[in-house]
């Protein structure tokens, strides 16, 4: 039994072919740009390419992220939120906290040992509290997202970003950066902020280890590493986590999948 | 004295470019110049200063006084003083269309709106408080995000006949929002005009603030895209001054300013640096 | 035309336009009078012959740039859209506007409101606070007679005791049906959407009580008949739409996504008053008074010494059986706000569930609601 | 007028003195509420708008009001971790700072800049200027089940001021209806012959206070009745009715007289007088006030010292033969209970008999009670006036709100037009 689970974001997109709902076959990924069923049909069709298999093969679609609804083959559609903390669950089995950090906005949630969310919460609109800030502030600084990280990981003193308002703080670094402040400095800057915001969501579903980050910024060390310092613990990490949201739509999918034959036969 | 004329130079070091403008001693403008001010401040506003003397072909000795404006104006070391982008876009708006007397500049950072006399001095001025900031730098970002260019951002939004409305007043939400409107199965150009026309409205609000008198001039690096002045122009029911120098208003003015400057103080001993 | 239509056309003419207002008042050459959510002693008005016409916001119908240059961005919308309403003259055909306490923000739109309109009269009404102070009753009762003078100075038209009782009825039928209303949705809520059921509240915030009665008399009896059958959807409990009120948009995002609404706050300012008695030889101004004073139910707009919240929110929830609590705030709310801090502090200490989000009178994009509440499904009936 | 051309080079200093007086009664202040409990007194919160703190004077119970505590944590940078606390508990961003911090303070476990602060034995909801109030106090109820005793009052509706009689009479009776109260959590008799003796002193300290506040009258004005005020309204709030509140005043005003005589003021110069509108930016005080000293302004009137009461109207005046009457007066009058017309017009009037050049309007995001209106108040003047008046935003506690660059740019703006209309050239 082969289901497929879609993750179209905001930013990025991402697609996981799962077999009977434990094995990752093939994962693909790419931005979503604006034409979002366009960006599902070649992700899901790359995965299958990846994998030798054809869509013939899929038993089940399960649909997560923002454009959920822009890909009408889908037998089933759940929110990121669920389908993150299911991902998360499937990746490492021990998760109480899972936290599922986009480019608008970032959310935590708590669950039980099946993975269900029992609380959760996303940042406040108001506030630079998703992946997007740091987006834009690689983009002023004229680093690409990708040297981000690493450069901001070179920081020996961060300046503090008070701000909390998303436009305000966008002010403040060019202003930084017009005063020739380190750039590293103001790069880890921008990631503490962040964390910051993000630290004050999870606290308020309750912090209990093993947390997990899932999404975009888990290929940001410097967020990772800021937000581990903040928590005073080690995050769950795996290059998987990115692809966290498509993993448990695929998971939920094949849970479907299972309880639909089971009534069928 | 020699025979040579001389020269005053305005630099406006704004967040996203660095502009210079360099008029005579009549106030007449001789040339401009434009790049991305990047991540050195100091280095931008001096490549500017640099360029902008080389396309004229005037020496730096021939430069009688300088001033600075735009948010980096504290950096720029070579000027003699710095005066605030209000005041500059004012002046230059002024000397561009003499009969303006309400002024709009749409920048990169902010957008403010001014009321000016006669004279093209400041009356009364408004600047946008964060919640409402309708800026350039959010067009430029929803471009990024959807990956187009800013000319095929303004472009394809004039070709949009059922804008989207975008109803958040803050830029962060509204970036979401556009993104939902496109989630939700919305044409692309309508997305696009949706953001410009409520990048529109807010900044006719802040028009209102200072009180909107003809003739209104439309300055700063928004005034160079097409489906921004339209916009404004349908909503507001009249014509707006725009032309390719708007862009470096803030530079002439103070370019402007660093002449009035220099004939009050000659005499007195200041010269350029 | 059925009921809902009746009530849809009121509503979608109360954003902007007022049409049915300005025909109202052509035909029986009476005046009207506006108010500012959340409560409003309608019967007063009524008595003197004005048509109460509930002021609610444009709900995104217009742009608000003249407003946007008389007050801040942090400002909640409904305050932002009835101004800008008041600037482009849309109100108009209002004699009087009337506002109570029931904020900083409301209070302050108030006196600028006055300051930007010629014709209309714009009053403010001190609703008491201190429910335990032996003045309160009197002091309201004073209070009535100063609007009363108002309305009466604008209207032309002196309270008169008698038909003031006969108002209060109509309005506690009114109150009896709208609650008779909210019951069946607490009951069988598949039977009549949340946002028909909305419709009709807003609409009797519009509408001559005259003409309301009986087509809400119908809707209700015609309500009761469908049958309808249950889907799998949680049962929340909204609270924090008592003032700016949600636009329709979201509450069908919201019931999409997996959610009976089966008791809310909308509107509660015209719901609140229950049955105000009269027994025979009882003044009715001061009967309307302690009917505000003494009532036990809570507000978020009000303090009331004695009174728990917290205890009052939980029962809500058990009486209604809900599976969770929805705190629906609008955006910049501030008692919104600090309501759904001391509710949410209960309701953990229960582990009921709840969730919280923002609104915007005047949004038109509700995909981070329904994400939000589809999670909130999705967490209760997922396994 | 003269500038100050005297000759002796007088240091600012000599005439600075009431600030630290200040200090010291405020730290005596501090000393005396942190140390209550032991001493076995009772605390009762109140707010600073419109208290009845003569009152408490004659219940020996000690007042904490949580917006000066919360200014004073700000002022010295400690209101972040109190406001991220408060955001745990739920408290949205949008929501008043000194309501954060003030919930974050009486949390168990909760140490502020300031010490640790006591829990209340009663919260005295004097509903006046602002509705937050009530919600602040229902919280602080909630979490330290404290009793609340409620002083509502009425909003000055009428755009003339004027005040129905039925206003006063509910405001008095409560305030009477509240003695018995007090003497059930204080253990205290009331006091008849005490009450008015604190009434007396009190009425003593409002007189000399608006002599202070008038002195800004003059040019050059001799202190900052912004900047410099936002200290010498301490006393007025913290200390009323008693002695050292009047001997404090009396100082002051002393100073004042003498720093007017000798031509010294808080400025180099007087270039430009300025009326403020708006509670001021306390984590970034100084740097705040430094944007406009350095153009050589002075405040010459402002409202926000007006929260303690407005007595440079005449609203109100203490009455010991009319104690609880002219106390209710005191309470219906304060700033922000006051209908947006009738501050726009104080506003105006401010601008006119202080003979100022412009208004500064600051507009924090967390005080809808002042702010909300305020571009209204803009309007106004400078439409229909045609004063110069500068609208800034930031916060009052909290620094996340404030970018000094965008700060200055406006303020820098502003005093560039302001050269320009007195005829001198740029900047
Ligand atoms: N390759 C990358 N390197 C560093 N950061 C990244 C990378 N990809 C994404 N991110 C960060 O993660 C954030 C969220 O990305 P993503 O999870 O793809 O968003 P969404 O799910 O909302 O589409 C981005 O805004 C960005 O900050
Ligand atoms: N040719 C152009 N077409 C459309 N938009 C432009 C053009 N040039 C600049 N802009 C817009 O102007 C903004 C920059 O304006 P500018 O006045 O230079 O800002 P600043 O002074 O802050 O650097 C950019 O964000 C961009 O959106
Ligand atoms: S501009 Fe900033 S403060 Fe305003 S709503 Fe947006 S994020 Fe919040
Ligand atoms: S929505 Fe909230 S803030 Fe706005 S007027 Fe109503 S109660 Fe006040
Ligand atoms: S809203 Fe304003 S007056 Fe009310 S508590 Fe906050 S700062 Fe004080």
């Amino acid at each position: 039994m082969i289901t497929a689970g879609l993750d179209i974001g905001t930013r990025n997109s991402r697609a996981i072919l799962l077999e009977d709902g434990t094995k990752i076959l093939a994962k693909a990924r790419s931005p979503t740009g604006y034409d979002m069923t366009k960006v599902a049909q070649e992700l899901l069709a790359s995965a299958l390419a990846s994998a030798g298999l054809t869509r013939a093969d899929i038993d089940y679609v399960a649909v997560t992220g923002f454009g959920r609804y822009r890909y009408e083959e889908r037998d089933l559609s759940v929110t990121e939120i669920t389908a993150a903390a299911r991902g998360a669950k499937f990746l490492f089995p021990r998760t109480t906290c899972v936290l599922d950090v986009g480019a608008g906005n970032a959310r935590a949630s708590k669950v039980d040992e099946k993975g269900k969310i029992v609380k959760f919460r996303s940042t406040e609109k108001c506030a630079a509290g998703g992946g997007g800030f740091l987006e834009k502030i690689a983009f002023y600084s004229q680093v690409g997202l990708e040297s981000l990280g690493p450069l901001a990981l070179t920081s020996k003193n961060p300046v503090a970003i008070s701000t909390v308002c998303s436009v305000l703080a966008e002010s403040e670094v060019i202003n930084l950066i017009t005063q020739e402040v380190p750039l590293e400095d103001i790069l880890m800057g921008a990631n503490q902020s962040v964390v910051g915001r993000v630290y004050l969501t999870l606290k308020q579903v309750g912090i209990n280890p093993e947390v997990t980050l899932t999404g975009g910024l888990v290929e940001n060390p410097a967020f990772v590493k800021a937000f581990e310092t903040k928590l005073g613990s080690k995050l769950n990490s795996s290059p998987d986590l990115y692809y966290a949201a498509a993993l448990g739509a695929a998971y939920l999918g094949h849970r479907r999948l299972l309880k639909r034959k089971g009534v069928g036969a | 004295m020699q025979a040579l004329r001389t020269y005053f130079a305005g630099i406006d070091a704004g967040s996203t470019y660095t502009k210079g403008a360099l008029v005579d001693d009549r106030g007449a403008l001789v040339e401009t110049t434009v790049d991305m001010t990047g991540i050195n401040i100091v280095t931008a506003t001096k490549k500017a200063y640099a360029q902008l003397l080389e396309k004229a072909g005037v020496s730096e000795g021939q430069v009688a006084y300088v001033i600075g404006t735009g948010y980096g104006r504290y950096r720029i070391t070579f000027g003699n003083t710095q005066v605030t982008e209000i005041s500059c876009h004012a002046k230059g708006a002024h000397a561009l269309f003499p009969g303006t007397r309400t002024v709009l500049d749409m920048g990169g950072q902010d957008t403010k709106a001014i009321r000016v006399n006669d004279r093209g001095e400041v009356v009364d001025f408004c600047m946008n408080d964060k919640c409402a900031a309708g800026t350039g730098r959010f067009i430029e970002g929803s471009a990024r995000v959807l990956g187009l260019s800013l000319k095929q951002v303004g472009t394809l939004s004039m070709n949009s006949s059922n804008p989207v409305k975008v109803s958040s007043t803050c830029a962060v939400f509204a970036e979401t929002e556009t993104q939902e409107q496109l989630a939700w199965g919305n044409k692309l150009e309508d997305v696009l005009y949706g953001i410009h026309v409520s990048i529109a409205t807010r900044s006719i609000g802040l028009l209102r603030r200072v009180g909107i008198d003809p003739e209104i001039t439309f300055t700063g690096g928004v005034s160079q895209n097409p489906g921004m002045i339209r916009c404004l122009e349908e909503q507001l029911g009249q014509k707006l001054n725009t032309s390719p120098l708007t862009n470096f208003c803030g530079a002439l003015g103070a370019a402007l300013f660093a002449r009035e400057k220099y004939e009050n103080t000659t005499g007195t001993g200041r010269s350029a640096a | 035309m059925t009921p809902e239509e009746t009530f849809s056309k009121y509503v979608e003419d109360s954003y902007t336009t007022f049409q049915t207002v300005k025909e109202w008042k052509q035909a029986s050459g009476r005046p009207a009078v506006g108010y500012f959510p959340v409560y409003f002693p309608s019967e007063l008005a009524h008595a003197m012959g004005f048509l109460p016409v509930g002021l609610l916001g444009a709900s995104g119908k217009i742009p608000l740039d003249r407003a946007t240059a008389h007050t801040q961005s942090f400002v909640c919308s409904i305050s932002r859209s009835v101004f800008q309403l008041v600037l482009q003259g849309n109100l108009d055909a209002m004699e009087a506007i009337v506002f109570s306490n029931i904020c900083d923000v409301a209070r302050n739109l108030s006196g600028i409101t006055q300051r930007n309109v010629q014709r209309t009269r714009i009053e403010y009404l001190h609703l008491p606070i201190n429910n335990t102070s032996q003045t309160a009753v009197p002091y309201l009762r004073s209070e009535y007679e100063r609007l009363a003078n108002t309305l009466f100075e604008v209207g032309g038209v002196r309270l008169d005791t008698e038909k003031l009782r006969e108002s209060v009825e109509l309005y506690n039928r009114k109150r009896a049906l709208e609650a008779e209303l909210g019951m069946l949705r607490g009951s069988r809520p598949w039977a009549l959407s949340y946002s028909s059921y909305y419709s009709t509240l807003r609409a009797g915030t519009l509408m001559p009580i005259e003409s309301y009665l009986p087509l809400l008399e119908r809707f209700v009896e015609e309500a009761k008949q469908v049958e309808g059958k249950a889907m799998d959807k949680i049962r929340v409990v909204v609270l924090g739409t008592f003032c700016e009120q949600p636009p329709l948009g979201i509450l069908k995002a919201m019931e999409d996504a997996g959610c009976y609404i089966v008791q809310d706050e909308g509107l509660v300012g015209e719901r609140w008053l229950g049955r105000i008695p009269l027994p025979q030889g009882k003044d009715p101004l001061t009967a309307l008074a302690e009917g505000y004073v003494s009532n036990p139910n809570v507000l978020t707009v009000r303090y009331h010494p004695g009174l728990d919240k917290q205890q009052r929110i939980l029962e809500k929830a058990r009486e209604q059986k809900a599976e969770g609590v929805v705190f629906l705030t609008p955006k910049f709310c501030e008692p919104a706000l600090y309501d759904y801090v001391i509710g949410k502090s209960a309701l953990d200490k229960e582990k009921i569930p709840y969730l919280h989000i923002e609104y915007e009178e005047s949004a038109s994009s509700f995909e981070h609601a329904r994400t939000m509440v589809e999670t909130f499904a999705e967490s209760i009936l997922f396994d | 007028m003269a500038e100050a051309a005297s000759s002796a080079p007088l240091s600012f200093d000599n005439f600075d003195k009431a600030k630290r007086m200040q200090g010291e009664l405020t730290k005596r202040y501090f000393q005396r509420l942190l140390t209550a409990k032991e001493q076995g007194r009772k605390v009762g919160y109140a707010f600073v708008m419109a208290n009845p703190i003569e009152l408490f004077n004659v219940f020996d119970i000690v007042p904490l009001y949580p917006e000066i505590t919360s200014l004073n944590i700000s002022y010295r940078g400690g209101a972040p971790p109190l406001i991220s606390l408060s955001e745990e508990m739920g408290y949205s961003t949008d929501a008043c700072g000194y309501v954060k911090m003030g919930v974050a303070s009486v949390t168990e476990g909760t140490s502020t800049s300031i010490g640790v602060l006591p829990k209340p034995d009663v919260l005295l909801l004097t509903f006046s200027g602002c509705q937050i109030y009530i919600h602040w106090w229902e919280q602080l109820h909630y979490q330290t089940g404290a009793e609340v005793l409620v002083v509502d009052v009425p909003y000055v509706r009428e755009r003339d001021g004027k005040v129905p009689s039925h206003d006063v009479k509910y405001v008095a009776s409560q305030l009477e209806e509240s003695i018995p109260q007090l003497e059930r959590v204080s253990g205290k008799k009331f006091r008849e012959e005490e009450f008015r003796e604190t009434m007396r002193l009190s009425a003593e300290a409002w007189d000399l206070w608006r002599k202070c506040i008038e002195m800004g009258k003059l040019t050059p004005c001799p202190m900052d009745a912004y900047f410099e005020a936002i200290y010498y309204m301490a006393p007025i709030t913290i200390a009323r009715g008693t002695q050292e509140c009047v001997d404090f005043y009396r100082f002051l005003l002393d100073e004042l007289n003498a720093r007017a005589e000798h031509g010294v003021g808080p400025t180099k110069k007087e270039e430009y007088r300025l009326v403020y509108e708006g509670v001021p930016n306390y984590p970034f005080f100084k740097n705040f006030w430094g944007l406009f000293r350095e153009h050589n302004a002075r405040g010459v009137a402002a409202t926000y010292p007006k929260v303690a009461g407005m007595i440079d109207t005449d609203s109100f005046r203490i009455n010991p033969d009319r104690p609880f009457e002219s106390l209710a007066e005191y309470m219906i009058h304060a700033y922000c209970n006051w209908n947006m017309p009738m501050r726009t017009d104080l506003i105006e009037k401010y601008v006119r008999d202080y003979r100022a050049d412009g208004v500064v309007i600051h507009s924090i995001k967390s005080c809808r009670s002042f702010s909300m209106g305020q571009g209204d108040i803009r309007e106004h003047l400078a439409k229909d006036l045609d004063i110069p008046t500068l609208l800034i935003e930031s916060d009052h506690v909290d620094p996340r709100y404030y970018s000094e660059a965008q700060t200055r740019n406006r303020v820098d703006a502003f005093f560039e037009t302001l050269a320009l209309r007195k005829g001198g050239g740029g900047n």
